[in-house]
């Protein structure tokens, strides 16, 4: 697959159709992928790769590169075509100075959970088949890719794009079978102290590193306000319990309707907080409520949150919904 | 109004539910009573006089058992104050007293004949006693 | 009603529409009918005006109940505005319970302005539920008590 | 169609017809009527001071026993009828008095007013129906003028008993429509008939059902029917009145043939 | 540094009864920003006024805190005042320590507490206030009257006679409303249509006057001073303009048995009709429910007979766009239904009437020629009983909670009329109160009393039995004397409640105009802007405010029209300055704003911006037109940027408010 991206990005690059290709480039690890901008077909040659470790989503990058003159191809697996869709949507991004090149995708590699797998050493990986290949210092060891999928990947909602110019492999489908309300409903089942309790152990880690702001795709603000001094509310550390709790529900409120559940999240935190779960319970309350939304999926239908109906349900549900 | 008035007052109030406060003195209640002739104290006067105070003239009144409670005066009152629910109260409150039951069942037989309904003896024994 | 701790005096921040509710506060004060202190009111010229921070800058600020009162949905002074007001506040409070806030804290009310009797049995009634919550622990921000 | 049956202490009693007519023509219209086991007397009145727990208790007693069997109660009796709905509109309104009940009890399955409270004629309007009860009618009391006589306890209070328009009624009318009488308006069908105090006071009594009788015999009424054996009893009393006082069952027994 | 002046008003004892103003004007002196704070008894008094405006000069105060009334009281006189020193008004905050304070609690100690912390959340906000600069918007000359009665023909007169043009929509084929069924008027008895039909054929021969007449409002847009409303002129099947209100064709239709509803019901009249002779505008409407041509395609003898070829059976509703600077509410009445109170026997007896049915059987031109027969054998009655209060002053789940103000004298009118022209007719009146407070009210009840011999019996009925023999055995209270009161009447007239029309109730959401429970429209102040709404633009006239008289109707009225003159003389209306505003810096183009704006003031535009190392980037940002905008502050909240905001309500000051109220 990789091989394949990197002729046609160098193609498209040649022949004047793109000016640049936004994709990913390894770093110091194999492992430590980052997403970047090639200019010239010999920086592909040099440096593009696709691999298991591709799981960044590279739509947000289209804000600030598409605004430069020429087209700029970008790389959409499924989950990151509804992000572009959806930044199209809010004209954040011109649809037509971007060449949006589906790739297929069976979900991507955590690393993390390789290493807990007991492998170390890592210096390379293939993936044939829903089974991966790592090269280690120590030798090859070959895992079922389903165990060590990165958590957006085990509850992947389609395998199928929303928008793109052209397609490389395969077109998937709809995961028919994702539970990805899974934990959310475990969590709306506990008692509030036990939520309570959850969300303090989870949130309290917290270290204000701003990478889950800075990788979602839908948080693009020209300038966020937590960083807007005149905002009231810039806040650029957590000191105490309240901060967090502040900054993570506003920016789940902020991405309320518009989130696509791309998962970058909880695939960025350092801390291994489980931010989705935020979103997903916005989405899932606003499916219940207003019924079925999937943000990106369509450039037309309003976003719940800036659309009504006159028969909505009262904000009393809340309180009627918990009882048993 | 003295202490015991009061408790009276605030106890026949309280059993009946009644705000008499709501009465506009309409009389509709009265205009509609098919027991108001039998009656020496009528619906509306039980809503003033309780609301007085001046339930003991009441109390010692025949109007109390003379009350069908057939509840046209609830059903038809404008402000919603339901006489009847305060005639029941007034009349429990004397009943409810020791040696006040109005109906001794060693009366009964004297009153029965042949035709009259078990119900209604249960509803006068409910009605009249405590 | 039981309260267990009968000092605890809760603090209540109250949003209110400039064109109903506030209206209806007014009602409610030219009536003369009482409501705790406790509760403060904010005046805004819609439902639709309270942002979200401003509930959790109140309740990081040491509110111990927020209640939001607007026009009756279908009478906005400004058409829709409630409307939009119902789904945010319907999806924030959703999602403080589900991070475990006492959703009793919250509470969307509308009052027309001519419902001064309802503005204060409101109160009344969301000072009783504030009160037997106790202080709000769970969102405050320890630097704001001191 | 299957319901739990509340008969009560009269229709055991002085007033055995009611309750005979009303069970064979409920079979003739295929309705199974099952008698409470173990029921007790409603006590006739439902006493209206809040205090009172007691005096409803046999009340919640049939009610909740109905609640296991299918949770539909019919009645015929208009003092049960009155009794039994008012005590359940008490457990399902108020909250205080259905926890003090249920503590009193302590029942298995705590009673919160679940049961539907419907009186026999309702069950011939809602679930019959009045056109369907026509075409099952063999022996139609065709230009016979019956003036129907409801009383108090099976309209009031309209609010809590919600069976139909307490100052203008149509039930008893429909139902003389459907078994081919003719129904005859009169003022004081829904006015008291002198009800218990007639123990204690037979001439109020006599007055009121008077009034009653010289009224419906006034519009014409050639026959006049009642739900209430107490009704009946004292509309009996009256003297100068040549106008006969059915049950309505007996006249719906003998419409639909099985009154013998 | 700000400057903040702060004074706190005694409002006479209302504040200082329950409120230590001293010991607030004291402990907010020491709030940041604070340089004076004072009080004084009445400080919207001229003395008080003056006591802000010197301070404002001597202090060089920047900001001003008056912690007095409600804002929706005073605030606007303290801008004035403001701004008669030279502040800029919109540097005002107003504390409300009256009705949420002083008049809601009892406790000194609470009330003074609490008045302090709503001082300083007023200190606060004004902290951060910005002066603010009103913008200006055009006024449309035009004022739309909806509801053709009394009192929407009035108003349109009086604003006609001013100059400007002005348009009444009526839902009935004519003008004239509930006025038109009254036989004559209290309490000088002149007849109703005498004084009533002068008034509609002015309206129509005005040119300044548009009548739109079997039409309805169907769509409102816009705001004060440029309203765009949709009007849906119903299908009447008859071509307006070539009618000649002959009446031809209403004596040959040969369906013959509609309800006549100008009559109540009480006789019949052909399917294509005029409601009455003097009907505005005087043409043909078909009863598209009877007309057996529309129905059913088989008659067409209306357009046979018309010599002016108007009939059009395949006309259809059509819907007219037109804008307004002022809109002026008149919907008026209706009675109410009685089927709650069928104690009176309503639907039983024919001879069981309401008020406004009695009017029609007594009129000259109602089903009896103005003789008064009973509906039910035509004979005359010799007893009637009247019924006060029927759904009026209810507490019972079924009636209205009010006192519906006109019974009480048209009771005593109907009861002067019969006995004058009857004396054989015994009158009995069942009342609750009776209630004559009007000019010359009281001495005409009075009359009927002493002169007319008419039996006012206080107390309330509470059956009507109707006899074999016809007769209506009325069965009531007699309080006074103590004793229940049986009489034999022939006919019994119910005084039935009045309500809001049922169109007021959706009109008031078209018009975002508040209404009471009860479906009446609230007025901006119930003592000192009784005729208008507190949606500016709105004006009220009439019963749809509340219950009241003719005379009242007609006052109110002109009323409501010189408030609509006075905004129609304006070229442009200033702006309320606390409008949205778009921070293109921080705006990030996405039109979540634009699709919350209920009034389309948002656009976009692509602007040029500075990029880094010299280049030029091109954003698409939104901006505000001033002129439309509201203030709601829908855009403020969807906007996850926090570029759009409120100007005199930014998020800022609300949250230095809500600092300050729990701190």
């Amino acid at each position: 697959m990789q091989e394949i991206m990197k002729k046609r990005a160098s193609e498209l690059l040649l022949d004047g159709t793109v000016s640049r290709v936004i994709g990913w480039k390894a770093g110091d690890f194999v492992y430590d992928i980052t997403p970047a901008v090639f200019e010239s077909a010999e920086e592909i040659e040099k440096d593009f790769v696709y691999t298991a470790f591709c799981g960044a989503n590279l739509s947000k990058y289209l804000v600030k590169e598409s605004k430069k003159p020429g087209k700029t191809l970008v790389f959409l697996k499924p989950c990151d075509s509804y992000s572009f869709a959806q930044l199209v949507k809010e004209h954040r991004v011109n649809r037509d100075s971007v060449y949006a090149v589906a790739v297929e995708c069976r979900g991507k590699a955590d690393v993390d959970k390789i290493r807990d797998c007991g492998v170390k050493g890592i210096c390379g990986i293939s993936e044939e088949n829903g089974t991966l290949t790592v090269d280690t210092v120590y030798g090859d060891k070959t895992l079922p890719l389903s165990e060590v999928m990165l958590e957006k990947c085990a509850s992947c909602k389609t395998r199928k794009h929303a928008v793109y110019d052209e397609l490389l492999g395969e077109e998937g489908e709809e995961v028919a079978d994702c539970d990805r309300f899974g934990k959310v409903r475990e969590l709306e089942s506990m008692t509030p102290e036990e939520r309570y309790e959850f969300w303090r152990g989870e949130l309290s880690r917290c270290i204000r590193c701003n990478a889950c702001r800075n990788v979602c795709p839908a948080c693009t603000c020209e300038k966020c306000v937590f960083d807007n001094d005149n905002s009231g509310i810039a806040q650029k550390a957590a000191a105490d319990s309240f901060e967090e709790n502040m900054f993570h529900i506003i920016r789940a409120f902020h991405v309320a309707g518009r989130c696509t559940d791309c998962g970058e999240c909880t695939r960025v935190c350092p801390q291994k907080i489980p931010l989705h779960l935020l979103n997903r319970k916005f989405i899932k309350d606003i499916n219940e409520l207003y019924g079925d939304y999937q943000a990106g999926a369509d450039p037309d239908t309003r976003p719940p949150l800036t659309d009504f109906r006159t028969t909505d349900a009262e904000p009393s549900i809340v309180y009627r919904r918990g009882e048993k | 109004m003295d202490r015991e008035t009061n408790r009276v007052r605030e106890q026949v109030l309280r059993m009946s539910g009644v705000n008499v406060l709501k009465c506009m003195r309409c009389g509709k209640c009265s205009g509609t009573c098919p027991s108001y002739e039998e009656m020496d104290y009528h619906p509306h006067e039980f809503v003033y006089m309780v609301e007085k105070g001046e339930i003991d003239k009441l109390m010692a009144s025949e109007s109390v058992y003379k009350c069908l409670t057939c509840f046209a005066c609830v059903e038809r009152c404008p402000r919603g104050v339901e006489p009847a629910k305060l005639i029941e109260a007034v009349r429990l409150e004397m009943v409810r007293k020791q040696g006040q039951n109005r109906l001794k069942p060693d009366r009964i037989p004297a009153l029965l004949d042949e035709e009259l309904p078990q119900q209604a003896i249960v509803t006068a024994m409910r009605k009249y006693t405590k | 009603m039981q309260v267990n701790n009968t000092e605890f005096k809760p603090k209540i921040v109250a949003f209110c529409c400039n064109w109903c509710s506030y209206a209806g506060a007014d009602l409610a004060g030219t009536n003369r009918l009482q409501y705790p202190a406790d509760v403060k009111i904010i005046r805004v010229p819609c439902s639709c005006r309270v942002n979200p921070i401003f509930i959790l800058r109140a309740f990081q600020r040491g509110a111990d109940g927020v209640i939001l009162c607007g026009c009756h949905p279908g009478d906005c002074h400004y058409t829709t505005g409630n409307y939009y007001a119902r789904r945010r506040m319907t999806l924030l409070f959703s999602m403080l319970d589900y991070l475990g806030i006492e959703k009793e804290r919250t509470r969307v009310e509308w009052v027309s302005a001519a419902e001064g009797a309802k503005f204060a049995a409101t109160m009344n009634e969301f000072v009783q539920t504030v009160t037997k919550l106790g202080r709000n622990r769970k969102l405050e921000d320890l630097r704001c008590r001191k | 169609m299957i319901y739990s049956y509340y008969p009560g202490c009269t229709l055991k009693t002085k007033a055995k017809e009611l309750d005979r007519y009303a069970r064979r023509s409920a079979e003739a219209l295929g309705i199974t009527l099952n008698e409470l086991p173990e029921w007790q007397c409603c006590g006739g009145a439902y006493t209206t001071a809040q205090d009172e727990i007691a005096t409803k208790l046999a009340s919640v007693r049939a009610l909740a026993a109905a609640e296991q069997e299918g949770g539909e109660l019919v009645t015929l009796c208009s003092a049960c009828h009155n009794v039994l709905k008012r005590v359940n509109h008490d457990l399902l309104t108020d909250g205080e008095f259905a926890g003090k009940v249920n503590r009193y009890m302590n029942p298995e399955q705590p009673y919160g007013g679940k049961t539907k409270v419907v009186h026999y004629l309702e069950l011939l309007r809602d679930t019959v129906g009045f056109d369907e009860l026509a075409k099952k009618v063999v022996k139609p009391f065709t230009g016979k003028k019956i003036a129907a006589y409801y009383g108090c306890l099976l309209l009031r209070p309209g609010k809590v008993l919600a069976m139909d328009d307490p100052e203008n009624p149509v039930i008893m009318e429909d139902f003389i429509r459907a078994i081919g009488g003719d129904p005859v308006i009169y003022p004081y069908r829904n006015e008291c008939c002198g009800g218990y105090v007639t123990l204690e006071d037979q001439a109020l009594a006599v007055k009121k059902s008077s009034a009653v009788m010289e009224s419906a015999e006034g519009f014409g009424a050639e026959l006049l029917i009642t739900a209430c054996p107490l009704c009946l009893y004292n509309l009996n009393k009256t003297d100068g009145f040549g106008t006969e006082v059915h049950y309505f069952t007996e006249l719906l027994a003998e419409a639909l043939g099985v009154k013998d | 540094m700000q400057r903040i002046g702060v004074f706190v008003c005694h409002c006479g004892t209302n504040i200082a009864g329950t409120v230590d103003v001293k010991a607030v004007a004291e402990a907010l002196k020491s709030e940041p920003g604070v340089v004076f704070s004072t009080e004084y008894q009445y400080m919207c008094s001229e003395a008080g006024q003056n006591i802000i405006k010197n301070a404002i000069r001597e202090h060089q105060l920047t900001g001003v805190v008056i912690c007095s009334c409600s804002p929706r009281m005073h605030e606007a006189t303290f801008r004035k005042t403001a701004s008669a020193a030279g502040l800029n008004p919109y540097m005002v905050e107003i504390a409300n320590i009256r009705e949420q304070v002083s008049w809601i609690h009892k406790d000194m100690k609470a009330g003074t507490e609490k008045a302090i912390i709503l001082g300083r959340a007023a200190i606060a906000k004004v902290s951060l206030n910005a002066p603010l600069i009103p913008g200006e918007s055009p006024v449309v000359k035009r004022a739309l009257v909806i509801g053709g009665g009394i009192a929407g023909i009035q108003t349109a007169l009086d604003i006609a006679d001013a100059g400007f043009e002005v348009d009444i929509v009526e839902k009935e084929p004519t003008i004239g409303g509930k006025m038109t069924q009254l036989d004559k008027t209290f309490p000088t008895l002149d007849c109703a249509a005498c004084i009533l039909t002068p008034k509609m054929v002015d309206c129509a021969q005005n040119e300044k006057i548009r009548i739109y007449s079997y039409s309805e409002v169907s769509e409102v847009k816009g705001f004060v001073g440029n309203f765009t409303v949709t009007i849906k002129k119903k299908a009447r099947y008859v071509d307006e303009l070539k009618c000649t209100g002959c009446g031809e064709c209403t004596e040959k239709c040969p369906q013959k048995k509609v309800p006549n509803a100008f009559n109540l019901g009480l006789d019949n009249r052909r399917a294509i009709y005029i409601p009455f002779a003097q009907a505005v505008p005087k043409v043909a409407t078909i009863d598209a429910d009877y007309c057996n041509m529309l129905k059913n395609g088989k008659c067409g003898v209306c357009a046979k007979v018309c010599g002016a070829g108007a009939i059009d059976y395949k006309q259809k509703d059509s819907f007219i766009e037109e804008r307004y600077g002022a809109i002026v509410v008149a919907t008026g009445f209706n009675p109410i239904k009685l089927d709650a109170y069928e104690e009176y026997g309503y639907k039983q007896s024919k001879d069981v009437i309401t008020s406004l049915e009695l009017e029609r059987l007594m009129n000259a031109a109602g089903p009896n020629g103005g003789t008064l027969l009973r509906p039910s054998d035509k004979t005359h009655p010799h007893t009637i009983v009247f019924v006060q209060c029927v759904g009026s002053r209810c507490d019972d789940g079924k009636g209205k909670s009010y006192c519906s103000k006109i019974c009480c004298m048209y009771t005593a009118k109907h009861a002067m009329l019969i006995r004058e022209k009857y004396p054989d007719t015994e009158v009995y009146v069942f009342y609750i109160d009776v209630r004559t407070p009007g000019k010359n009210f009281d001495e005409f009840y009075r009359r009927a009393v002493e002169e007319y011999g008419v039996h006012y019996i206080k107390g309330m009925v509470g059956k009507v039995a109707p006899q074999p023999d016809g007769k209506l055995l009325v069965q009531g209270s007699d309080l006074l004397a103590d004793e229940q009161l049986r009489v034999e009447a022939d006919l019994v007239v119910l005084a039935a409640a009045i309500e809001p029309d049922k169109t007021a109730r959706s009109l008031g959401t078209m018009l975002t105009a508040s209404m009471d429970t009860n479906d009446f429209f609230t007025e901006a102040h119930p003592k000192l802007r009784p005729v208008e709404s507190p949606t500016a633009g709105i004006f009220l006239s009439g019963v749809c405010q509340g219950p009241k008289d003719i005379p009242e109707t007609v006052s109110q009225a002109g009323a409501a029209a010189s408030k609509v003159i006075g905004l129609l003389a304006k070229d442009k209306l200033t702006c309320n300055p606390c409008v949205a505003h778009s921070d293109e810096m921080l705006c990030n183009g996405c039109s979540a704003c634009e699709k919350v704006c209920p009034y389309g003031a948002i656009t976009y535009s692509d602007k040029e911006f500075r990029g880094p190392n010299r280049t030029t980037l091109i954003r698409r940002v939104a901006s505000v037109n001033d002129a439309v905008c509201q203030g709601c502050g829908a855009c403020t909240v969807a906007c996850p940027s926090g570029a759009m905001d409120l100007k005199g309500f930014s998020n800022s000051q609300i949250m230095a408010e809500v600092d300050a109220i729990c701190k």
